[in-house]
């Protein structure tokens, strides 16, 4: 009969007029500002630069400006120069480090390839999303001052990726003190091949699976800068 | 002059705006326009002389006017549709063009 | 000579359209319909040429949203483009990355893990129930609902966003498959979620339909809206659900079985009339079968590696070639033509977008009908702007 | 009536009481005035008031069936507490009292600017002959029923007036919309209420409330809605009140997906709000004379809440109905103006004409035994229902669910 | 009360007058709603309150909805709703017609001696009028009835399209 359609869908709107007051399924809204959801560790929106230390986070950082990141970024909003001189890094080594590191955030696009293709775990992502300014130009290009955020930081937005990220770099760390040992030893030469971009690339993915793998630490292969490929 | 004269004149020169306008002008829609207006005049001489005069009793204004405001809507609904009909052969509603009795 | 006599290609420009107007109707009125008109769905812009409320031409026109994606493309190395495809239709990110990873696997010989390939297909078939809820939703909009099925439509969307966001990190612009895999493993608390929402969705499925597919009001609207025929269809290169309303059989994920789609037991539904009901029909029917081939696929997904180990992230150089991957997106055929020279960009980044094409038979399905019904046919080619300008 | 005022509740006779302490010492012709003055500043304070909180009321009521809060934001001033948004509405009024009045450079200045007022003043004139309690009916008009249609049927003007103004091809189309809907319309408005004159022998809106007095077995009231031509008549009656208050499913002249706002999509500023205003003006005047028609005016369903003041009675019924519009705006999509027209005047019309039959044969069968009487009840209900199936099936056919197939 | 007819009776023929000499069409046929609320007002000082509400209900109602749709229906551009201006001559005649039959009417009404009708306003009811319109006006009802039925199919076969003739009419 004409109407028997109208009125299934008449009592449809009811019900949820009545389950919006007490059904949560129904009524999902929380109020912004004053209510906030939490985020997902796997939540991603600008990155930002890993330092060591809270207190001295340009003596600190784990970027060696090895501009690859930079090359990789698909919109292309990251600048970096390269540093004159040297300055040990976590490992000891003598690496490069950033004189400028600028993101324009107003062009990043926040697809995480920086992440993905870093292979000294010195970029990461970050979770701040209210970053609304008066200023369109100055406010969004964020400098290394600006990037740089301690690891104690990374640990309190993503605990398990910075987890896994702490362990690989600790055995990282540590095979490259014994090979040091060992090259001491050994009295070998200095220079180690080019590194390939597969064990990056392999061991780079953050992960979120609830039982961390083992940090596949290449014994064989210290992390090395890498030549950046042509 | 009385009340009775003042409806009066006010109905003539009613109906001679109607007059007037369904004269002088070449539209349809505004000769028809000004027939309306015609009527309304004589319509109010109904209910003008129904309110003066002596014995006003059976409401016979009233009822002249009811039916005469029942012709006229008549008379308008065909009217237009006949100005339609005219636009739709010759594709305008000036008066004078419509003098062909075919079409 | 009748409206429909006058065939978008018989009425080349607005002269011939006036001239056989003068003499048989009345005034044409001309409407610019966008591209900041409520119902254009983004920035799209129809000029409408009416007779009354009955429509003798419509000429669309886009490019507003033109964002040089092919050419970004070619400038872009392999894995650079994959962000971009987020952003072609950003309702259905996930397919739009598929598409383009079985694109260029294709070129570089690339396998991909089972684990991988089942998490694909749970993907894309949530993508798919996504962006038909969303399409169902913005159709009744265009209907004249007061937004209501359309918040019943983002409500469920919101736990899809979820669902996307715990596991990539973003909520629409997603960028996690990978060539050979995908970016993440998705743990099984995720799965779980994913279970979760696949369960509930038949029951909202059902109100959904309580409040819509039985409505006279909306049967009247849309029964014999917009008829599409199937040569005309076929002709246009025309796919997807709007294809499908119209009674054609073809369905990439039988014809082309990519992926692990073989291993999964679903129908497709098939419209008869090819007007609006059907295609609004067709796609909340392929919503339960995709329903149905999610609970097999999160029964029966394997453990195992989320990527190959082999596959290569950054300095990515397929061997000179060309390779065209496509897939079943929920618009319909979404398909990635590269031509690889041996560098790290392509040489050659083409974008089959579905919606773009589906779009191009508009006018013809517009022709003879009102403003009103302009509006819900629009609505029911299901487009999204960023994929149409690209 | 007399004695019913003297044996009624304090309450019941405040609003009257009140007037009267306020006027009574005025001599006669000014006290008429300042009555009819104080009558006015009334009708607009309080339908003024029931015009806000009803917009507030339809945004949380849709938001709540779409599942979502509503407007809860805008503060009360000087406190700056929340209170569920109750002061978005002059949140509302300050915003569209400030905001720029743009007038296109090639609209009729004039005609642009009169629309609103003249939508206004027209729905405005619609309450001066709803019985709102007991006593309580501002102009007691012989004819009052046919006033009140007469005043409403020229809203529709204003109407065409603002869309033709705006020098717009939305607004144009619109205009035409709205004179098309508006006269199709009209027709079986007028033809609903027909039934209700010829039973209650009057035009007087008064009367027709009282020929709805007194209960059958002392708990069905004798309104005209529990009868089958009256019911059929209510419902002919909404349908058609739905369409010329521009409502959901029948907004196709301000069809927001269609035409951007239709008739107002020049409008800004406070001629916006004043349109809006006269919109849900005209809302409650046609639900006022349906409550006065069909549903008892002022008058209590159950003999032992009469205690209630009238008034109130009829500002829950006014209520009532109005969740009513909300909730049928909030479920269904618009129709086709073509099919609009034709569902006025192929189904509407012709039902309204056999519900008028059906009342003659309700109110000759009335006289005859208690076995007739009886009788009449089935017999009425089946006159209207089967042209109601036989029409609805002809209105909808070629219309119908579908089976789909699968490969 | 003679001042309140005044004031009436100028409104309404301003109205009129004005409408029937613009050239805007739209602006002629709201003016002219204009006047027939004047009538209607009239009959309302009159106490002819059904009469008045009628007229109100047929001519703003419904005669100027169908006027507008005409204009609008008629009109080939934006441009033809200005009417082009009409020949001197006829609007001369048009007006000496006009002038004569206003003279001689006036003339005949100031110069008629009315008995002045002192009488109370009469009063019909609603009652009343149907009474009558059932009683006595039986037989007129059913011829209205039945003008006003054909008036309506008649309208409706005259502005509905026969495409076919066109064809061979269209010079």
């Amino acid at each position: 009969m004409l109407g028997s359609g109208l009125i299934q869908g008449l009592a449809v709107t009811a019900k949820n007029l009545v389950g919006s007051f007490h059904d949560p399924a129904r009524y999902t809204n929380v109020e912004y500002p004053e209510v906030k959801t939490k985020l997902p560790e796997a939540y991603r929106n600008f990155p930002f630069l890993v330092t060591e230390s809270a207190s001295d986070p340009m003596g600190t950082l784990r970027c060696v400006a090895c501009q690859i990141c930079e090359k990789e970024c698909p919109p292309q909003c990251i600048y970096i120069e390269k540093s004159k001189d040297k300055k040990p890094d976590a490992t000891g080594k003598m690496q490069l480090f950033p004189a400028v590191f600028d993101i324009d955030t107003s062009v990043c696009m926040s697809c995480q390839i920086c992440v993905e293709v870093c292979p000294f775990d010195a970029i990461k992502m970050d979770q701040v999303f209210e970053v609304a300014t008066t200023s369109r130009f100055e406010a969004l290009l964020l400098n290394r001052n600006q990037l740089a955020k301690p690891n104690t930081y990374y640990h309190s937005i993503h605990p398990t990726e910075a987890a896994e990220v702490d362990g690989r770099l600790a055995a990282e760390r540590k095979a490259a003190e014994e090979k040091a040992k060992a090259a001491a030893a050994a009295k070998a030469a200095a220079a180690a091949a080019p590194k390939s971009a597969t064990a990056a690339a392999s061991a780079t993915p953050p992960s979120t699976t609830p039982t961390p793998k083992p940090p596949a630490a290449p014994s064989a292969e210290a992390p090395k800068p890498p030549t950046p490929a042509a | 002059m009385t009340a009775l004269q003042l409806c009066l004149v006010f109905s003539s020169a009613l109906f001679c705006v109607g007059l007037v306008g369904a004269l002088a002008r070449s539209n349809t829609i505004l000769v028809l326009l000004g027939i309306e207006l015609m009527l309304n005049a004589a319509n109010i001489n109904f209910i003008a002389f129904w309110r003066f005069s002596p014995s006003p009793a059976p409401a016979t204004g009233v009822m002249f006017v009811i039916f005469s405001i029942a012709v006229a809507a008549a008379e308008a609904a065909v009217g237009l549709a006949l100005v339609i009909a005219v636009y739709r052969h010759q594709k305008n509603i000036r008066l004078q063009e419509a003098n062909r009795l075919k079409g | 000579m009748s409206i429909s006599d006058l065939s978008p290609l018989g009425a080349q420009g607005g002269s011939h359209v006036r001239a056989v107007h003068d003499e048989f109707h009345g005034d044409l009125l001309e409407v610019s319909m966008g591209p900041h008109h409520p119902s254009t769905h983004g920035v799209f812009r129809m000029i409408v040429t009416l007779d009354g409320e009955t429509i003798v031409k419509l000429k669309p026109v886009f490019g507003y949203l033109h964002r040089n994606h092919e050419k970004l493309g070619e400038n872009t190395s392999y894995l650079g483009s994959m962000p971009y495809t987020d952003r072609l239709d950003y309702l259905c990110s996930m397919t739009n990355n598929w598409a383009y990873a079985i694109a260029v696997e294709k070129l570089a010989g690339q396998p991909v893990p089972e684990r991988a390939e089942y998490v694909r297909v749970i993907l894309a078939e949530i993508t798919r129930l996504l962006n038909h809820t969303c399409l169902a939703g913005f159709l009744m909009q265009d209907l004249g609902c007061s937004g209501t099925p359309l918040m019943y439509a983002f409500r469920e969307r919101e736990k899809i966003l979820d669902l996307f966001e715990s596991l990539s990190g973003s909520r629409m612009m997603c960028n996690y498959q990978r060539f050979g895999g995908c970016r993440v493993d998705p743990s099984a608390d995720w799965l779980e979620g994913a279970k979760q929402l696949t369960d509930g969705y038949g029951q909202f499925l059902d109100e959904f339909e309580a409040l819509l597919t039985g409505n006279e009001i909306i049967m009247a609207r849309t029964q014999g809206t917009g008829v599409l025929s199937p040569e005309l269809a076929v002709a246009a290169g025309v796919t997807g659900p709007m294809l499908r309303a119209t009674g054609v059989n073809y369905d990439l994920r039988k014809t082309d079985a990519y992926g692990v789609y073989p291993r999964f037991d679903f129908r497709v539904p098939l419209g008869a009339h090819g007007d609006v009901y059907d295609r609004y029909m067709v796609r909340v029917l392929e919503m339960r079968e995709s329903i149905k081939i999610l609970q097999q696929a999160l029964a029966g997904i394997p453990a195992g590696p989320i990527m190959d180990p082999k596959a290569k992230l950054r300095g990515f150089r397929p061997k000179a070639g060309e390779a065209y991957g496509r897939i079943e997106g929920p618009k319909g055929e979404i398909g990635f033509y590269l031509v690889s020279d041996g560098s790290p960009n392509p040489y050659r980044y083409r974008v089959r977008a579905p919606s773009f094409i589906n779009l191009t038979i508009l006018e013809d399905m517009c022709l003879g009908q009102t403003v009103a019904d302009a509006v819900i046919i629009l609505g029911s080619v299901d487009i999204v702007l960023g994929e149409v300008d690209r | 009536m007399i004695a019913a005022a003297t044996t009624d509740a304090f309450l019941e006779r405040a609003p009257v009481l009140l007037r009267d302490a306020v006027t009574g010492f005025l001599p006669e012709p000014w006290r008429t005035l300042v009555n009819a003055l104080i009558a006015v500043g009334l009708i607009l304070g309080i339908f003024g008031t029931l015009f806000a909180f009803i917009t507030l009321a339809e945004r949380k009521i849709l938001g709540r069936v779409q599942n979502r809060p509503g407007p809860n934001r805008a503060p009360i001033p000087f406190i700056n507490k929340r209170f569920f948004g109750l002061s978005q509405p002059f949140a509302d009024g300050v915003k569209s009292l400030t905001k720029e009045d743009i007038v296109p450079r090639d609209a009729d200045k004039v005609l642009h600017y009169l629309a609103p007022v003249a939508l206004l003043a027209f729905s405005i004139l619609t309450f001066a002959v709803i019985p709102y309690g007991r006593n309580l009916v501002p102009v007691e008009l012989d004819a009052a029923v046919l006033y009140f249609f007469a005043a409403g049927a020229a809203t529709e003007l204003a109407v065409f007036m603002a869309g033709w103004a705006s020098r717009n091809k939305y607004s144009l189309l619109a205009a035409m919309r709205a004179l098309a809907q508006l006269i199709s319309y009209e027709l079986p408005l007028l033809l609903s209420w027909v039934p209700v004159v010829l039973i209650a022998g009057t035009l007087s809106t008064t009367a027709i409330v009282d020929a709805q007095a007194g209960w059958k077995f002392g708990f069905i009231p004798h309104w005209h809605v529990f009868t089958p031509w009256g019911f059929a008549g209510f419902v002919i009656f909404m349908v058609a009140a739905l369409a010329e208050s521009n409502r959901s499913p029948f907004d196709t002249p301000e069809a927001e997906s269609e035409l951007i706002a239709g008739h107002l999509t020049e409008y800004s500023g406070f001629k916006y709000a004043l349109f809006f205003m006269a919109e849900y003006f005209g809302m409650l005047a046609l639900s006022g004379m349906a409550i006065t028609l069909f549903l008892g005016g002022w008058r209590s369903p159950l003999p032992f809440l009469e205690f209630i003041p009238s008034y109130l009675w009829f500002g829950g019924k006014l209520l009532a109905l109005i969740f009513g519009f909300i909730w049928i705006r909030a479920t269904f999509p618009r129709l086709r103006i073509d099919q609009l027209t034709r569902f006025a005047w192929k189904f509407l019309v012709p039902l309204a004409l056999i519900n008028l039959g059906n009342t003659i044969v309700w109110s000759l069968m009335s006289n005859s035994s208690a076995l007739m009487q009886l009788a009449r009840w089935p017999v009425c209900a089946a006159i209207i229902l089967v042209p109601f199936v036989v029409l609805g099936r002809k209105l909808s056919a070629g219309v119908a669910p579908r089976i789909y197939r699968y490969a | 009360m003679n001042a309140v007819l005044i004031v009436i009776a100028l409104v309404t023929l301003g109205a009129a007058a004005v409408a029937m000499t613009l050239r805007n069409l739209i602006h002629s046929a709201l003016l002219l709603i204009a006047s027939w609320a004047g009538v209607a007002a009239f009959y309302l000082w009159a106490g002819a309150e059904f009469v008045a509400f009628a007229e109100i209900l047929v001519y703003v109602g419904a005669v100027s909805m169908v006027v507008l749709f005409a204009v609008l229906l008629t009109r080939r551009s934006r441009a033809d709703l200005t009417v082009t201006p009409d020949s001197a001559g006829r609007a001369i005649s048009g007006f000496i017609a006009g002038g004569a039959v206003c003279g001689v009417l006036v003339g005949a009404i100031v110069a008629t001696p009315m008995g002045v009708g002192s009488s109370p306003t009469p009063t019909v009811t609603v009652k009343q009028i149907g009474v009558q319109l059932m009683g006595t006006h039986a037989a007129s009802l059913l011829i209205v009835g039945v003008l006003l039925t054909v008036a309506l199919l008649g309208a409706i076969v005259i502005a509905s399209a026969d495409r076919t003739d066109d064809s061979e009419d269209t010079p």
